[in-house]
């Protein structure tokens, strides 16, 4: 199969960060490829949206909340039996698996647009939707229903952050103008879409690699935890798209939001609200460990297994 | 013409409430700059992703200063990078910095 | 009519700033993208000048610079009538309107290009001629012949801001190259054009929502006048552009660059000139006022009426 | 082997003419940090247009100090967001920071 | 309570050199804020490619801030841009900042 | 002949900033452009790379790495032979001379494009070889083997600074998946390159001009030679060229590697380890002199100069 260069950066970023190679973007460029990459997924899913028939999706976002809840319950479980971690880091940590990286599921859709596979590109929906729940999950399993500094600042931190934000109001924009409307924005937000990935991914090498340090001094419980429930998380997402009837594009795109973890959204809402737990950990796991794991090995690996076994793939 | 001038550096993600604390504190005014370094809670910069530090600097009456610190000591001091000093300035309107001054 | 997708960018950038979302955009991006956009608005402006005929244009930039100091006179007469602001808040304030603002200018550009009406590009000059007549006037209208500072900055401030030099930089160099000649830079300047619009605008968005705590502070009088004043500014372009013999897509960039306020070169001139006036006055009038009812009402409106009573409008 | 070090946080609209005073009152140098707060002057970051402050560090004797300062106020106090203040410093090279210093 | 607040504004490009020197002396941390600014050395800021300053503070016992400026001097002093300054200042944990501090 | 617009944008970066115009760009986005035009250069190299003869290409790097040092040699030997300035201050500048400036190779990159001559364009291998030579040459030259804070720093700055780890990843992603790989990043890194160009020409002729000033004051020893040595460097580029028995186009190319100087990685470089060499001298010559003659007249020239002597020109 043909190698997707978007990868490429993301190993050549990889490297050059392993070396201390000094060529870090600055901030203001990372926020700007942020802003990027949401709005054009989200206006993507919303021209979707548009021509697909939205009484049918509704129903669908509901089950994709209550998978966010699952695999946060899921991580928080195996985390607490394990008795390697405190309460606090268990809860913190369920709260980032359960929530989901924009930036894998962008691999994702890249991924399947050179292999030429189709997908629900209004799956963009279910991305905003996932950010919440596992956060709040999290919170509620250390604090019960009273976290640290009030509700307030935490729910702003995860309805306003500028994951749900640009990503909503892509939807809703592409949604009201539909496929013709956003024919003028395509050279930048469509076009463009796999150069500004590239630079991006590009970025994330560097910075995974600036974290990677961070794995051994936090042992091998962490790594394990950080490489085996992407795959746990993979076979619930797949099996939830199943639920949903989704096609195969579809599935993998629900086995990647399953299988990444969030690291924008969790890490800045659990330091407010459970501040005693170890942000390094559940930074360490999901941007060092688990991020790459899913852009290098999970992304094709899911595809691969899902060709084969997934009902209606053909395989 | 004396004030205290406190300086606080301490984890962005707490800069909201840092304000809050400030100004309830009775203090006029302060001011941020953006800040990164190294401490017992290891690096802090841009370049990882646990973030920036800012510095937070107010000028106040001692009372407002002691207040402050005592306050960021009992809510974030455990949990969080921070480091807190306090200085001796000059200031040529004292009154703009105090709790009760009248603008 | 089609909804215009730049302009959901304001709505989407306009109601995330009041919910105090954290999104602005940093400025290094917000900057990056006036310096796009200016540059753009300039290229597109010169290769139209280059298959012009110039002797026949440089009369009407004298034109233009009279409806410059008009505009600024009718703002400052009706300030100080109304006896509401001193002297000095209504200068500066005047100096604001009778300036423009390239940001409309850019979304009228695109509203035209979206309902295919054909307007003279060359206008961007018209925007760098309308860029320093009122702010002298306003500084004048205070101080005399002697500001604050001297003029030494404030011509500076003036005529080497990025704005002015810019867009003339562009207007220039699309002169000397012509259509052919920038056919490269097409893909980044020309059409990409709309991509960077809309991120501008949603920072435009963001900015502006936090502005408008300031309203409900300076009252309504200024709420009036950053409401009522554009219409007025609208009547007064349009009728320069029926002076100038302009087609009707002409007009409505006259009308909105009579109806527009500088919210760039204005106040940054104002406030070393004229400093006892109260910057939050004449910035909330043209920042969270004007600018948003110009995005949002004023172009489609201006064209409307255009549509029926310009002559040769077919209307 | 002692300075004061005056501090002047401010509009960065009046970059330029901050510099031309000290330079002017003697002062061999200066350092400029970008910086965002709030005083009577309501709030000043990038985030509104009223724009960033910044916060401006002059090492001198202390004539000089005193001669900005008289100036600064004069010439700006009423209109601008302006707050400024004076501490001892220990400098290593102090004739490095004197206004008849050779270099 | 009291400890000392040494600031060194100098060449970006020393940053790395300027940290092992700090943290060798025996400080245990330290604070960079990015600064531009004029002294001996001419204008330095992002606007010319001479670069950018830092301004690196550190809270640290006297002796500790006696070795860190000796060493500067004699390593920095003639070839770079660099000035540098100490102060007091009161801090609330002073075993934080001592070389010998348990944390 | 037609203008390239390019350069034209370089012009009015210089003349605003000879005027002072206050218009730099934020540093971040100078490093985003700067990111953005390597890679471009690398990936389209890296493309080249996979579709010509590595065999062929490999002893040629050598023969560059050789060019690096006959340059660094070169100008070392005249600035001492001058007296004009100490051997440290000879050192680094010969340093700059010998290493290469990669904005330069871009603007000779588009010149060729424009007059539609081909060229070698895994030429950019070579831009990574000549980055490295000269800096250790002008380091041992005057530290010997034990450069002031160790060679760990100095290597680290030359071999993991941005030019060299960009260019080369970009030409080893080119490589790998080669034309057809790389078409979806085709609109941000290929079709965009001569906008992105453009910007970054606008930038550094604003810092040419705020070095301007300086030129004055290091005396009319340091003009000559940063107006003279391009000269030469060009020959020794272009002979280089033939020996390699290059192609016209890639003649030019060699001709502006040969006449560039570094402002990037050299500078570095240079003030960590010689720390006692006057740093504006070296910048000046290169970034106030060398590279503006470049662009504005060198190129041109020399690829007139070539049409009418390079064998098999045809001129
Ligand atoms: N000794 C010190 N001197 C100056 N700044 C310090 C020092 N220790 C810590 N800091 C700053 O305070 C932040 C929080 O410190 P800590 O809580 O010790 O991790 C660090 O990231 C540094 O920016
Ligand atoms: N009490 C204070 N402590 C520290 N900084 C202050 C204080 N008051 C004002 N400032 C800073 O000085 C700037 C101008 O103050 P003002 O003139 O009071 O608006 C503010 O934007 C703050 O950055
Ligand atoms: N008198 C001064 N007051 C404040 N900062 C200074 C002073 N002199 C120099 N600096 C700062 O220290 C840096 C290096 O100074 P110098 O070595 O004198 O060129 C300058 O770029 C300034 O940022
Ligand atoms: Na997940
Ligand atoms: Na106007
Ligand atoms: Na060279």
């Amino acid at each position: 199969m043909q190698l997707d260069p978007v990868i490429l950066f993301f190993v050549l970023g990889f490297g050059a960060g392993l070396l201390r190679a000094e060529m870090r973007l600055p901030s203001a460029v990372y926020e700007l490829l942020t802003v990027i990459l949401l709005l054009s997924i989200g206006l993507k899913g919303g021209v979707e949206l548009a021509e697909a028939d939205l009484l049918q999706i509704l129903p669908r976002l509901g089950t994709v909340l209550i998978m966010g809840i699952v695999l946060g319950l899921l991580a928080f479980g195996l985390l607490r039996l394990s008795r390697a971690l405190p309460r606090s880091d268990a809860a913190a940590i369920a709260a980032h698996y359960g929530s989901v990286s924009v930036g894998t599921y962008a691999v994702a859709v890249a991924f399947l647009d050179t292999v030429g596979v189709a997908y629900e590109a209004y799956s963009a929906a279910f991305v905003v939707v996932l950010e919440v729940p596992a956060i709040l999950l999290g919170i509620i399993l250390v604090r019960g229903l009273r976290p640290q500094n009030g509700w307030s600042d935490v729910l702003h931190e995860v309805f306003l952050g500028k994951g749900v934000v640009l990503l909503l109001g892509g939807l809703f924009i592409g949604l009201l103008v539909g496929r013709q409307g956003i024919s003028d924005l395509e050279p930048l937000f469509i076009d463009a879409f796999k150069g500004f990935l590239a630079l991006f991914l590009l970025e994330m090498g560097l910075v995974a690699a600036s974290q990677s340090g961070a794995i051994r001094r936090h042992g091998t419980f962490l790594l394990l935890f950080a490489l085996g429930f992407p795959l746990l998380g993979a076979v619930v997402g797949a099996v939830f798209a199943w639920l949903m009837a989704m096609s195969l594009g579809g599935a993998l795109l629900m086995a990647v939001l399953g299988a990444s973890a969030s690291y924008i959204a969790a890490p800045a809402a659990m330091r407010l609200s459970v501040p005693e737990a170890n942000p390094g950990l559940s930074l360490t796991a999901s941007l060092a460990i688990t991020f790459p794991f899913n852009v290098l090995v999970g992304v094709p690996l899911y595809y691969a297994v899902l060709s084969a076994v997934y009902p209606g793939a053909g395989g | 013409m004396n004030r205290k001038l406190l300086t606080v550096i301490t984890e962005q993600a707490l800069e909201r409430q840092l304000i809050r604390c400030v100004m309830e504190a009775g203090a006029r005014g302060y001011t941020i700059t953006e800040a990164r370094g190294q401490g017992q809670r290891g690096l802090r910069s841009a370049d990882f992703e646990t973030g920036c530090n800012i510095r937070l600097e107010v000028i106040c009456e001692e009372t407002v200063a002691r207040q402050i610190s005592t306050r960021l000591h009992r809510d974030y001091f455990q949990d969080f990078a921070m480091v807190l000093y306090l200085e001796d300035v000059e200031v040529l309107r004292p009154e703009k910095f105090d709790a009760s001054g009248h603008q």
